[in-house]
C-alpha cells in the first residue's frame, strides 16, 4: 500500500517522532509528536507531493479512553492529486500548554482552519498571522466545542442581554409597543 | 392675464408629466416582467394600473428619517434640486408644433445645462446622507456625468450643424415631414453616440454604477426614504423622458408622422418617445453592468472620437453638398 | 350625483376610483391602508435557507411582483423586513439594527421555523426565536416554508395593514 | 420626526491618521453577499488594498449539536448544511457513515443517489449562475435560471416531499423509491435541458460586457488554488483536474461516463464556462441514470434499524430528552468500533469532507465539516487584493459559496 510506504518513508527520515502508524477502514493515520508537526508536514508538501490539504481540525479528547491520549489533538488530511494517496496526521497537545505550530505557511488556505479550530477548541497556533476568533463572536467566553461546554452554552453572551434591554427601550417607538407601553 | 396662462399651462405640464411618470414605472415593471417570464402588478387595480398610485401614496405617508450624521441642509435640499432641473428642461421641448412653454433659441444648450445641474442633485445626496455607499454613489455619479456630457454634446453638434440652430422646434422643422429626411440617417454615427451617452447620463443599464444595487446597496440614495426617495425616482423618470424627447427631437423627426392625428398633434412624438422608454426598459433587462473603469474607458476612448469623427464628416458633407 | 356614485368603482372596501378622472375617493384612513398594502417593499435581506424560497418567491412562478411588492436593497426604503432563516445570537444585533434604520410604518415576517422559534437548532449560538427582539407581525411556519406558504404570509400582513387605525407615522 | 441616534449606516467613522483609505464595511446586509457574509475592506478610490472578509453570523453550533444526536438523526441537520444542494450533503454525509459503521448499499440506492446528487448539482448551478450574473448585473438570466430550478425542486418535492431540506438518504440506502411519474418528467426535463443552457448562454456568454467583466477577474494560477486549498470548478478553472468523483469514486460513480472540465486561464470567466460545461456534464449523467437504472430494494439489508427501541439511552450519556434515543442505531452488532474515517463527496461548491470520529457510541464522537465554502471565503482575502469593489462581487459570486455551509 502506498500509503503505508510514505509512513515508513517518514519513520526512517523522523525518528522518534513518528508515534505510531495506524490503519483503519483502509485509511493510515500516523501518530506524530508535535514538535516536528511543522516539518512533517513541509516534506509530506514537497517530497511526496501531498499538494492538497483536505482538513483540518481539532478534537477534545476528555471523554475517550486511550493511553496515548492528551487533552486535545489536531488532525490534518493530505491527499496527493498527481498520486492519487491521501494520508492523515494527528498530533497530541497537553491541556497545560495547547500550542501547535501553524502550517500557514506551507497553505495559505490552512489560516482559516486553524482560526477555526483556535475559535472553537482553544487550541493556540505558533506564527499564525492572525489568530483571532472567527465563527463566534469577538467577545464571546469558552470554547464550544470543548467537551464541557453545555450544549446550550454556560451564560448567556452578553450583546445578547444588551440586545433585549435595547429592544425594551425602543418598544415605544413602534406602533404596536407604543400601544402596549400606554397601557 | 399673460402670467396666469403661463402658469396654468406649466400646472398642466406637470400635472401630465407627473402622470407620465407614474405611468412609466408601471410600464417598467410590467414590460420587464413579460421579458423575464412574470406578469408584473396584476393585482393592485385592475392588471395592476393603480400600482403606481398605491406606490406614491405608501410613499407620501412614510416616515421620513433623516440620519443624525447627515449634513440636513443639503440631505433636504438635494432632492429638490434634482426634480426641479428636471422639470425646468420640459419648458423648452416641443411636443408638438406651437405645443411648448418657452420656445428659446438655444433650448438644446438649455437642456445640457438643466442636466449637468441636476447631477449636483446627486452628488450633494452622496455627499451629505455621510454614508459610505452613498459617498462612493455621488462620486460615481460625478465622473460619469462629466465623462459623458462631453459625448452627448459632441454628438448633438452634427444635429446643429444640420439644421443651423439650437431652437428645438426649428430642429424639427429643418428635418421635414418625410421618413426619409429624418436626421437619423445622415446622423447614425451621432445617433450612436448620443444613444450610449444618453444612457450613461440617465444613469441606466449598462451603466447605472452611482446606484448599482449589488455593489453599493442603492448608491447615492441609500439613506432616503419615504417622500425623498420617491422625488429622486421622479427625477430619474423624467430624466429619462427629457433625454428620449431630445433624441426624438433631434434625430426621429419630433413630432412628425406618417399622417397627422386630428385634435392631437403630439401623437407621434408622444409614441416615439414611449419607443425610447421601450429601448431603455429592454436593455436594462437584457445586459450586465460595466465596471467604473471601462465605463471611463468607453467614454473617453470610443465614444468621443467618433462623436469628432462624426462632426468632421458632417462638415465634409456639407462642404461638398453645397 | 347619485348616478354619479354609481359610475364608481370600488377597488376595495370602502375605496372607490372615479374612471377616467384619475381620482379616488375614500376616507383617508383607509386609503392609506390600502396604499400601504398594495405596495410592501420588504429589505433584500436573506439569512440562510428561506432566503432562497423568498427568492424564488419573487422569481417568475410565484412572482411577488403582482402583488406590488418588490425588494429594495437599502433599508431606508423598505416597509418590511422578512427574516428569512436562522437567526444566530452573533447576526441578532444586526437585524435589529436593519429594523431600526426602517421608517415607519413598519413590518416584521419571520419566515421559517428558524425565525420563529429557533427551529432545530437549539444551541448555544441560535436565537430562539426573532421576537426576543423584534416586533413580530406575521410567522409563517416550515422548513423552510414553501414559496406559497410566503405568499400567504403576505396576504395576512395586507390584511393586518387593513385593519390599522391611526398609523400615520411621524410625518403627521 | 424622530431621529434615532443609533439608526446609522452599518459603518464606521474614518479612523485618524490614515486618511486616504476608506474604510467600507460590506455587509452582512448586502444584496450581494450571498446571505449575511460581511468584507471589511480597505479603499484607495474603489481600488481594494485591503480585504478581510468576517463569517459567523450564521454560526449555529452544527459540530457541536451533532455530538449530540445520533448518526441517523444528524442526516437532518446535513440538509441545512449547503440549503442549496442538499441532495449532495445528504449522499456525502451518509457516504462518510456507512464507510465509518461498514454498511453496504444495494445498487439501486447508489444510482438513486447518484441521479439526486446530479440533479441537486444542476439545482445548485443554476442558483449559482442565476445570482452571479444578478451580481453582475445582468436580472434576466436569474429569472430563466429559476424557471427551470424549479422543475428540479418539485421534482423533489415529489420524491421525498421536500423542496430544499430532502434528507432522502438513509444509512444503508435511501428513503424513497422513484415513480414512474418522477422518471417521466425527469426524461422531459433531461430532454429539454441542453437547450435552455444555451438560452443562458445567448444572453451572456458573448455578451461584451459580460466579457469585460469576467475575462481577468479573479485569476489565480493552478499553484496558488492549491495553495489555498480550492476544490471544485474553483480549482478546476485553474487547470487542475481533480474530481473526487473521479478520484476516489463513491456511490458508484465509476460505472458513469463523464468528461471533467477544466479551464486554464483560472479567471472568472474560465470558472464560468467549467460550470456551464458541468450542467452538460450532469445532464448527460442524468441521462445515464435513467437508462441504466437497476431494479432492485432501495436499503440494504445490513442497514440499521433506525426506529426499534432497544436499550435506552445509559450507555449513550444523553443529556437531550429521552425520546430520540428510540431512534438510536442496533447496538448487537460489532457496528461503533472505535477508530475514525475522512470521506470527501463532490458537492456542487467543491470538495465536502466528513471527518467521524466514533468512541464505540451511538453518536459521533466528534465531526468535522470540511465545508468547501468556507475554504473559499478563506481564499477572498487574498484574491480580493487590488481589485475593484465591481470585481470583487464579481469574485464573490465566481467563488459560489453558501454561508450556511460555511459558518456551520
Amino acid at each position: 500500500m502506498e500509503q503505508l510506504g510514505i509512513a515508513e518513508q517518514l519513520r526512517e527520515k523522523f525518528t522518534g517522532s513518528i508515534l505510531g502508524i495506524i490503519t483503519h477502514r483502509g485509511q493510515v493515520t500516523i501518530l506524530v509528536d508535535r514538535k516536528d508537526l511543522f516539518r512533517i508536514c513541509q516534506v509530506l508538501k514537497t517530497d511526496h507531493k501531498m499538494t492538497h490539504l483536505n482538513c483540518l481540525c481539532g478534537v477534545d479528547n476528555l471523554k475517550r479512553k486511550g493511553a496515548h491520549l492528551e487533552r486535545f489533538e489536531v488532525v490534518y488530511q493530505f491527499y496527493s492529486i498527481d498520486n492519487r494517496t491521501s494520508l492523515r496526521v494527528k498530533a497530541q497537545i497537553p491541556e497545560s500548554d495547547p500550542v501547535v505550530d501553524s502550517i500557514t505557511s506551507l497553505w495559505t488556505g490552512a489560516n482559516w482552519l486553524e482560526r477555526e479550530t483556535y475559535d472553537l477548541l482553544g487550541i493556540v497556533f505558533n506564527n499564525h498571522p492572525k489568530l483571532e476568533r472567527i465563527l463566534t463572536a469577538e467577545d464571546w467566553e469558552g470554547y464550544p466545542l470543548r467537551k464541557e461546554y453545555a450544549l446550550r452554552g454556560d451564560k448567556e453572551w452578553k450583546g445578547l442581554e444588551e440586545l433585549r434591554e435595547k429592544a425594551v427601550r425602543l418598544r415605544k417607538y413602534d406602533f404596536y409597543g407604543a400601544q402596549i407601553e400606554q397601557e | 392675464m399673460q402670467i396666469l396662462t403661463i402658469i396654468l399651462q406649466i400646472a398642466i405640464l406637470l400635472v401630465i408629466v407627473l402622470l407620465h411618470v407614474a405611468y412609466a414605472t408601471y410600464f417598467e415593471r410590467k414590460i420587464i416582467g413579460h421579458m423575464q417570464v412574470r406578469m408584473g402588478p396584476m393585482l393592485v387595480g385592475y392588471h395592476g394600473l393603480l400600482q403606481p398610485i398605491a406606490d406614491g401614496i405608501k410613499s407620501f405617508f412614510k416616515e421620513d428619517v433623516i440620519p443624525a450624521q447627515a449634513d440636513k441642509p443639503l440631505f433636504l435640499f438635494a432632492p429638490v434640486i434634482c426634480l426641479v432641473t428636471m422639470l425646468t428642461s420640459l419648458a423648452v421641448i416641443p411636443f408638438a408644433k406651437g405645443w411648448v412653454l418657452a420656445d428659446i433659441n438655444i433650448g438644446l444648450l438649455f437642456i445640457f445645462a438643466m442636466s449637468s445641474l441636476a447631477s449636483y442633485g446627486v452628488i450633494l445626496a452622496g455627499w451629505a446622507s455621510n454614508s459610505k455607499y452613498t459617498f462612493l454613489g455621488g462620486l460615481r455619479s460625478m465622473a460619469q456625468v462629466i465623462s459623458y456630457e462631453i459625448p452627448l454634446g459632441l454628438s448633438l453638434v452634427g444635429v446643429m450643424m444640420l439644421s443651423g440652430s439650437l431652437n428645438l422646434t426649428t430642429i424639427v422643422t429643418s428635418q421635414g415631414n418625410s421618413f426619409s429626411s429624418m436626421y437619423l440617417f445622415p446622423q447614425i454615427i451621432g445617433f450612436f453616440v448620443f444613444f450610449i451617452a444618453m444612457l450613461a447620463e440617465t444613469n441606466r443599464v449598462p451603466f447605472d454604477l452611482p446606484e448599482a444595487e449589488t455593489e453599493l446597496v442603492s448608491g447615492y440614495i441609500t439613506e432616503y426614504s419615504g417622500m425623498r426617495y420617491a422625488l429622486f425616482f421622479m427625477a430619474e423618470y423624467i430624466g429619462m423622458m427629457v433625454m428620449a424627447s431630445i433624441g426624438t427631437i433631434c434625430f426621429l423627426g419630433g413630432w412628425n408622422g406618417p399622417f397627422e392625428i386630428p385634435f392631437f398633434p403630439p401623437f407621434w412624438f408622444i409614441l416615439k418617445v414611449y419607443g425610447f422608454i421601450f429601448f431603455f426598459i429592454w436593455i436594462r433587462a437584457t445586459l450586465p453592468r460595466y465596471r467604473y473603469d471601462q465605463l471611463m474607458e468607453l467614454g473617453w476612448k470610443l465614444l468621443i472620437p467618433l462623436a469628432l469623427l462624426n462632426i468632421l464628416l458632417t462638415g465634409l458633407f456639407k462642404i461638398l453638398v453645397h | 350625483m347619485g348616478k354619479m356614485n354609481n359610475n364608481l368603482v370600488q377597488i376595495a372596501d370602502g375605496i372607490k376610483f372615479i374612471p377616467g378622472a384619475s381620482a379616488i375617493v375614500a376616507p383617508l384612513n383607509k386609503l392609506i391602508n390600502w396604499g400601504r398594502a398594495g405596495s410592501i417593499w420588504p429589505a433584500t435581506f436573506g439569512l440562510a435557507c428561506c432566503a432562497i424560497e423568498m427568492m424564488v418567491a419573487g422569481s417568475s412562478t410565484n412572482d411577488l411582483d403582482r402583488f406590488g411588492i418588490i425588494f429594495r436593497a437599502s433599508p431606508r426604503q423598505a416597509d418590511c423586513l422578512i427574516l428569512a432563516g436562522t437567526i444566530t445570537k452573533k447576526m441578532a444585533p444586526v437585524v435589529r439594527r436593519v429594523f431600526d434604520q426602517m421608517p415607519e410604518p413598519r413590518y416584521v415576517l419571520a419566515m421559517g421555523s428558524c425565525a420563529c422559534t429557533g427551529g432545530v437548532f437549539d444551541t448555544y449560538a441560535v436565537v430562539q426565536g426573532a421576537d426576543e427582539f423584534l416586533p413580530v407581525d406575521v410567522y409563517i411556519p416550515g422548513c423552510p416554508p414553501r414559496p406559497e406558504a410566503l405568499l400567504e404570509g403576505l396576504i395576512k400582513l395586507q390584511e393586518k395593514i387593513m385593519q390599522e387605525q391611526g398609523r400615520w407615522s411621524n410625518l403627521v | 420626526m424622530i431621529t434615532l441616534t443609533d439608526t446609522q449606516t452599518i459603518d464606521i467613522p474614518v479612523q485618524s491618521g490614515d486618511e486616504d483609505r476608506y474604510h467600507l464595511k460590506l455587509g452582512p446586509q448586502h444584496p450581494a453577499t450571498h446571505g449575511v457574509l460581511r468584507v471589511d475592506l480597505d479603499l484607495d478610490g474603489e481600488t481594494i488594498l485591503t480585504c478581510d472578509p468576517k463569517v459567523g453570523y450564521l454560526h449555529r453550533g452544527f459540530e457541536k449539536l451533532a455530538e449530540h444526536r445520533t448518526y441517523a438523526q444528524n442526516i437532518v441537520l446535513t440538509d441545512r448544511l449547503d440549503y442549496i444542494a442538499a441532495m449532495s450533503n445528504n449522499v456525502g454525509y451518509c457516504e462518510a457513515v456507512e464507510r465509518l459503521l461498514a454498511i453496504e448499499v444495494p445498487e439501486r440506492a447508489k444510482m438513486l443517489r447518484v441521479m439526486v446528487c446530479e440533479m441537486s448539482r444542476i439545482s445548485s448551478h443554476l442558483l449559482w449562475l442565476a445570482t452571479h450574473a444578478l451580481d453582475i448585473g445582468a436580472m434576466t438570466v436569474f429569472l430563466y435560471c429559476f424557471r427551470e430550478r424549479e422543475v428540479l425542486l418539485e421534482l423533489f418535492a415529489e420524491l421525498c416531499g421536500a423542496r430544499l431540506t430532502t434528507t432522502y438518504t438513509r444509512l444503508g440506502g435511501v428513503r424513497q423509491d422513484v415513480t414512474r411519474s418522477i422518471m417521466k418528467k425527469l426524461d422531459k426535463f433531461v430532454e429539454d435541458f441542453p437547450a435552455c443552457i444555451e438560452e443562458y448562454e445567448t444572453l451572456i456568454d458573448t455578451n461584451r460586457i459580460w466579457l469585460k467583466r469576467t475575462i481577468g477577474v479573479g485569476q489565480v494560477s493552478a499553484e496558488k488554488a492549491l495553495d489555498l486549498c480550492l476544490t471544485g470548478a474553483s480549482l478546476r478553472g485553474s487547470g487542475v483536474d481533480y474530481d473526487i468523483r473521479k478520484h476516489m469514486p463513491y456511490s458508484g460513480y465509476e460505472k458513469f461516463e463523464f468528461d471533467v472540465p477544466t479551464g486554464e486561464t483560472g479567471d472568472t470567466y474560465a470558472r464560468y464556462r467549467c460550470r456551464m460545461e458541468e450542467l452538460r456534464q450532469s445532464n448527460f449523467i442524468l441521462r445515464q441514470c435513467i437508462e441504466m437504472m437497476p431494479p432492485g430494494p432501495i436499503l440494504g439489508k445490513d442497514a440499521p434499524d433506525l426506529i426499534m427501541p432497544i436499550k435506552p439511552a445509559n450507555k449513550l450519556e444523553v443529556d437531550v430528552p429521552a425520546k430520540n434515543a428510540l431512534i438510536t442505531l442496533i447496538e448487537d452488532r460489532d457496528v461503533f468500533m472505535e477508530g475514525d474515517i475522512y470521506v470527501a463527496t463532490e458537492v456542487p461548491k467543491g470538495e465536502l469532507g466528513f471527518y467521524f470520529i466514533s468512541d464505540g457510541m451511538g453518536r459521533p464522537y466528534r465531526m468535522h465539516i470540511r465545508s468547501p465554502s468556507f475554504i473559499h471565503i478563506g481564499a477572498l482575502s487574498t484574491m480580493g487584493q487590488g481589485v475593484m469593489i465591481a470585481d470583487l462581487i464579481a469574485i464573490i459570486g465566481t467563488l459560489d459559496v453558501v454561508l450556511g455551509e460555511c459558518d456551520r
